[in-house]
C-alpha cells in the first residue's frame, strides 16, 4: 500500500474538476496540466500545482503523454488520473507511467490491452462464456471475408471499427449488396478517426437498448458490480441521457449480467473502474458489445443510487486498499438521470457553438448535482469536444427525477453561446421517454418528428413590453455593465412603482 | 407601469434581479426574462428582438429566409474545413452537403440551402474559418 | 382527495425556493409574497405569480395572515405553505385558512396547539409514556413555586419560556441563590420576546447532545419516522450545523426514540411533517425536549440520508394522499452535514452583515447540495434573519462528508458581505467535532479557545505581488467592470506571457 | 512575468479567470485570487490591501487598534438602538456592554474598547443607526 501525497490530472474540464474534487476531500494535493488553450479554464484555477505541456491541438498537449510524465516527475506527482477520452485507454502511457515510477490509475496495461481492443474483448467475452452479438471476433480481412461471415449470421448486420467509438467506422447494411460500399466506407472512416482501417461485423439487433454494468476491482482479487446504466438515448452513437437503473433491469436481470461482466473483468485480472457495454434485445436478452476500461462520463448516476464515490474508490483502489465492500453491501434506492450540457445549437443541426459565455446561471437545491467545466466570461475553445457540465437529478422514483431534472433545466441559464438545454425538456416530456420506450434509435426518431413542446406560452403583449424595456436601454446607455443599465431604466421609467 | 399595447392598456411592474435579468409582474403573473445578446429569453422561451425599434420583435428564431436570388453557405461556428464537396459550376439540390467543417471534435456538414447551381467555392480543405464566413454560394 | 393546482408560499429565502422547486417538479403553479423590501428578492423571480403584502416589517407582510389569505382567494390558490418561522407555527393563522377554504400544508389547528406549547406538550408527552426531562409541566407562577420545584428535582436547573424558542427567556441556574434574579430576568424577556412571560423549569441535564427525530403523519392515521438529526453544534441555542444520523444513535435507540415520537404525534392526531426534540444524557438516555409542528431548517439531512423529498411528501399529505411507505421500507443510508451560512461575521463578535452581495461563486459536484436564497446583485435586507443559503454534504461516511463539506467550503465564495464560512471550516477541522464528541455546549468552549485555522500559509512574497497586481489595476481604469480592468492589466503587463 | 520581492526575484503567471478572479502560478503553485472591495482573498484567506501603496498591505484583518486616547464605539451594520447601558459620565471596564442594536432579528452588544470614562452618548433607543455611526465615546 502507498500514500498519495500528490496526484497528477491528465485532463480537462468537468472530468478534471471531478478528479481534483475527489482528491482534495482525499488529502491529496492535485497537479493540472494545460494547452495554451486552457490557461484560464477552470481545471487549472482550481489545482494546488499548474503545468504547460504545448500548444492548444490535444496532439500537442492532452495528448503527449511524455510530456505529462515529465510534469508528473518535475511535480513530483505520486500518481496520474487519465480521465475519460485523451490517455485514459492508452495502454502505452499506462506502461510508461509504470516504467516511470508514477501509479496510472486505471486497469494494468495487459488487461487494457485485450479488454479494450474490441475484436480481443469479445474472444475473451467467449471465453467467459459471455452472450455476445453473433459476428466476427477478428477484423475482417476482405470485402470477401465480410460477404461470408453476414451470411453465416443474416442480415441486417453492422459493420464497425475494432478501435473506435463514439459511431466512427459504423455502417448498418441490410442487403448484401450494400456491404462492399460500406465495408470500404467504414474502413476509410475507421483508418481516418483511429489511425487503424480494421473492421468487423455483427447482427443488427432491431430496437436494442444499451444498458451498460459498472463495475470496481480491486488489486486484492475482489470485484463488484455497482448496478446498471440506461444509456439508450444517443445522437449519433453519442450519449445524450443516462440513467441508474434502467427501467427494463429488474434484480434477476441485474445480477445476471453483474456477474457476467466481474467475470470477464476477472478472467484479464482486471483492477479499478470499468464498464462493460451490453445491448438488450426486446426479449430482454442480453449482449455484450465492448467493455471501457476507465471511468465513464455517466459515472455520477450510479454515484447517486449507490451512494458510494466512484474516484474515491478509484484513488483507494490504485494505492493498494481493498475494496472492503461485498457485493451483497451495494444496493440501488431511488433514480438518477444525467443530461450532458453541450455547446451546441439544437435549432441548427447540432452545430458546435463555442465562443464566450457571458452568463451562467446554474440549477440547485434538492436532488440536483451539476459537474461543471466551465465559468461566466470563459470562452469555450474550439479545440476539445464540446461538453460544458453535466446535470444530474436524482428522486426516489424514475418520474420524480425526471420532473426534477425538467425543474433544474428551468433553473439552468446559458448565455453568449447556444447549447442543447432546449432540447432536453424536448425529450423529458416526451411520452416516449416517460413511458421508457426507448432503444438506441429512440431520439434519431423523435429529431425527426415535429418540434413542439407544450410550454404555456407567453402572452405576445408582455414580450413586446419586455423587448421594448430592454431596447429603450440600449439607447440611451450603451456601454455600461448590464446590471447598472437596467437599474437606470427603473429609475427613469419608475419601474419599482 | 402602464404600457399601451395595440391600444390595451396593461400594467407591468418590472424589477432587475441580476445583472441582465428582469423580474416582470403582469396582473399577478410574474415573468424571468434574461437578456442574452441581442436576443431576451421570456421564461425560458428565446425572442430575437431589434435594439432599435422598441416595437419590433422578430418572433422564434429560425423563421424563413426568403428562397429568391442566390444565397451563401456560412460558416455556423468557428473551425476548419475538413472536405469540400461541390465545385463552382455544379448543381446542387436543396439539403445537399456542401463543405465538411471540424469543430468541437465534431464534423458539421453544411448544406445548400436551395436547389440551383454553386456560383462560388470560397475556401480550400484545411482554411480555417470565422462564423459567418463565406464558404459557398448557390445561385 | 384534492387536487393542488396551485399553492401559496407564505415565505421568503432559501425555504420559499424550496418549496416552490417541489410545486413546480409536481407540476404545481407556485405563489409568491413579498414585503417591499423583497420585490427584487429570488423567492419572486421563481415564482409563477407574485403579490405585494406590505412594508419591509414582518408584522407588516409575512406574519399579516390576512394579506396572506387574501392573496390566496385573489390568486385562487388552493393551499398555503407556511414554510418555517413566520406562521409556521401560528394556529390561528391554520385554522383562517381552513376557515377560507385553503388548504395550510401542516398539522391541524387542534394538534398545533397542542404539541406546539411546551408546557402543553409536556403535558401530552407525560400521557404518551415518554421520557423527559424532569421540572414543571406547567408555567410557574410565582419565584417561590420555582424554588419549590428545584428542590425537588435538584440544582443546576434550567428556566424557559414557555412560549419561546431560540434561547430567548432561558438562563441555567446552579444555587437556590441565583434563582430568584433569573427567574425575574427570564420572565422579562420572555415577555418582552414572546408577548408572554410564562417560564418552567427543568432539571439541568449535563452535556447534552440535542438529537431530534423527523416524523411524517397522512390523515389516514399512517405515521412514520425518518430517522434522527444530531444538532447539538448551537451558539446562543440556535443550531448551527445539522447531521443525519447522529453518530452516537445506533439502530436500537433510533428506534426506541422514533417510536415514542410517533405515539406523541398519533396521540394528539398530528398531521403532516414535524420534528420531536430530545436531549440525550452521557448515558444516552433520552428526554423529550418539544415539538416543532412544521418543517424544519435542517430537513435536508434527512432527505440526503434517506433518499425521500420531505416537501413533495408534505404537499400529498396535505392533499389526502396516504403515505404509502411503511417503516421497515425506509433506510438511512450515508451521512449528511448541513451548514447554515449566515451574512455574519465570526470574527467581529458574529454581528450581522447586511448590504449587496457582489460575488456568489456556489460549490458543486459530487454529494454537494445547496440551497441558497439569494443572487450576486442582492441587497441582504436587514429586516429578516440573515441566513443566505444552506449547504449540505453527503457521503458515505461522516468523516467523507466532513471532508467534502471542507472542499465545498473552499469554493463557496460570497462577496461583499461577511460570512461565516470561515466559522465552519474551523469547526470540521477540529479533532472534537471530528471524532464526535460534541454537546450542546460544544461551539462555545471552541469559540472561547484560540483560533489556528491551521492552514498552510500563502509565502507573503506571493500576496504581495497580487496584492501588487490588483493595486496597479485600480489606479488606471477605476471605474471599468473588474473582469476587463484585469484584462487590461494582463495585456500591460504581459501577464500571460 | 518576473517580479522582485524584498531583492529576490518570483516568477509569477498571473491569468484572469473571471470577473475579479486572477489564477497566479509561481513555481508550479497555483493560486487563486479573489478581489473583495478593499481585500484579496489569497487561497481562501482574507487579506486587505491599500491600492495607493502597491507594496504595502496590512496583514489579517482585526489586528490591532491603538489603545490610547478616546476611542469611539461605532455600529458594525446598520440597525435599530434597543438599548443603552450606559450614560455620559460613567467608568465603564473594556468589554463591558455600551448599547445594544437589533439586527436581523439579532441583539448585539456593543462593548467598551477600553477601561476609561463614557465621554458621550450618541444615540438613543429607537434610534436607526448606519454602519460606522458613532454610538458612545469612551475616554
Amino acid at each position: 500500500m502507498r500514500a498519495f501525497g500528490k496526484v497528477l490530472v491528465a485532463n480537462r474540464g468537468e472530468i478534471a474538476l471531478r478528479v481534483m474534487r475527489a482528491c482534495r476531500e482525499m488529502g491529496i494535493r492535485t497537479v493540472a496540466v494545460y494547452s495554451d488553450a486552457d490557461r484560464a479554464a477552470l481545471h487549472v484555477a482550481a489545482a494546488d500545482e499548474a503545468y504547460r505541456l504545448g500548444p492548444a491541438a490535444a496532439s500537442e498537449s492532452y495528448l503527449r503523454g511524455d510530456l505529462i510524465l515529465d510534469v508528473a516527475r518535475r511535480a513530483r506527482a505520486d500518481a496520474v488520473h487519465p480521465g475519460y477520452g485523451f490517455l485514459s485507454e492508452n495502454a502505452e502511457f499506462a506502461e510508461a507511467c509504470e516504467t516511470a515510477g508514477v501509479i496510472f490509475i486505471g486497469p494494468p496495461a495487459s488487461a487494457m490491452r485485450v479488454l479494450g481492443s474490441k475484436t480481443k474483448a469479445r474472444q475473451a467475452a467467449d471465453r467467459a462464456g459471455m452472450p455476445r452479438v453473433p459476428g466476427s471476433v477478428t477484423g475482417l480481412g476482405s470485402v470477401e471475408e465480410a460477404v461470408r461471415v453476414a451470411r453465416e449470421i443474416g442480415y441486417p448486420v453492422m459493420l464497425k471499427a475494432a478501435a473506435g467509438g463514439g459511431g466512427k467506422g459504423m455502417r448498418a447494411v441490410s442487403t448484401e449488396g450494400e456491404l462492399a460500399a460500406a465495408f470500404r466506407a467504414a474502413s476509410s472512416e475507421a483508418e481516418r478517426s483511429f489511425g487503424s482501417g480494421e473492421v468487423y461485423l455483427e447482427k443488427l439487433i432491431e430496437r436494442p437498448r444499451h444498458i451498460e454494468i459498472q463495475l470496481m476491482a480491486d488489486q486484492h482479487g475482489s470485484c463488484v458490480y455497482l448496478g446498471e446504466r440506461e444509456c439508450s438515448v444517443q445522437r449519433r452513437h453519442q450519449k445524450v441521457i443516462e440513467e441508474a437503473p434502467s427501467a427494463v433491469v429488474g434484480e434477476d436481470l441485474r445480477r445476471r449480467m453483474g456477474e457476467a461482466a466481474v467475470r470477464l473483468a476477472m478472467s484479464e485480472g482486471y483492477v479499478n473502474a470499468g464498464t462493460v457495454e451490453f445491448l438488450v434485445d426486446e426479449a430482454r436478452d442480453f449482449y455484450f458489445l465492448e467493455m471501457n476500461t476507465r471511468l465513464q462520463v455517466e459515472h455520477p448516476v450510479t454515484e447517486m443510487v449507490t451512494g458510494l464515490d466512484l474516484v474515491q474508490m478509484q484513488l483507494r483502489v490504485a494505492r493498494g486498499e481493498p475494496l472492503g465492500l461485498r457485493q451483497e453491501e451495494i444496493s440501488i434506492r431511488g433514480h438518477a438521470i444525467e443530461c450532458r450540457i453541450y455547446a451546441e445549437d439544437p435549432e441548427n443541426n447540432f452545430f458546435p457553438s463555442p465562443g464566450r459565455i457571458t452568463r451562467l446561471e446554474r440549477p440547485g437545491g434538492p436532488g440536483i448535482r451539476e459537474d461543471c467545466g466551465v465559468y461566466p466570461g470563459w470562452v469555450v475553445p474550439l479545440d476539445y469536444d464540446p461538453m460544458l457540465s453535466k446535470l444530474v437529478a436524482y428522486a426516489p422514483t424514475r418520474e420524480a427525477a425526471i420532473d426534477r431534472m425538467l425543474r433544474a433545466l428551468g433553473e439552468y441559464e446559458i448565455g453568449g453561446i447556444r447549447t442543447n438545454l432546449a432540447l432536453f425538456r424536448r425529450i423529458l416530456k416526451d411520452a416516449d421517454f416517460r413511458a421508457a420506450r426507448i432503444d438506441t434509435g429512440y431520439l434519431e426518431r423523435l429529431l425527426g418528428a415535429d418540434a413542439s413542446d407544450g410550454r404555456e406560452d407567453v402572452p405576445e403583449d408582455v414580450v413586446a413590453v419586455v423587448c421594448a424595456l430592454f431596447s429603450l436601454n440600449s439607447q440611451t446607455t450603451p456601454k455600461e455593465a448590464d446590471g447598472s443599465r437596467w437599474a437606470a431604466v427603473g429609475r427613469r421609467e419608475g419601474l419599482r412603482e | 407601469m402602464a404600457c399601451s399595447v395595440d391600444g390595451r392598456e396593461i400594467e407591468v411592474d418590472a424589477c432587475s434581479v441580476g445583472p441582465g435579468v428582469l423580474s416582470v409582474v403582469v396582473g399577478g403573473r410574474q415573468i424571468r426574462c434574461v437578456l442574452d445578446g441581442d436576443a431576451v429569453v421570456v421564461d425560458g422561451r428565446r425572442v430575437e428582438f431589434s435594439r432599435h425599434d422598441p416595437r419590433s420583435w422578430l418572433g422564434l428564431r429560425g423563421a424563413g429566409v426568403g428562397a429568391d436570388g442566390p444565397q451563401a453557405v456560412k460558416a455556423p461556428m468557428p473551425g476548419r474545413v475538413i472536405r469540400v464537396l461541390v465545385a463552382a459550376g455544379q448543381e446542387v439540390e436543396a439539403g445537399e452537403a456542401v463543405v465538411v467543417i471540424e469543430a468541437m471534435k465534431m464534423q458539421n456538414e453544411l448544406h445548400s440551402p436551395k436547389t440551383g447551381r454553386v456560383a462560388r467555392v470560397g475556401v480550400k480543405v484545411g482554411d480555417a474559418v470565422a462564423v459567418g464566413q463565406v464558404l459557398a454560394v448557390v445561385a
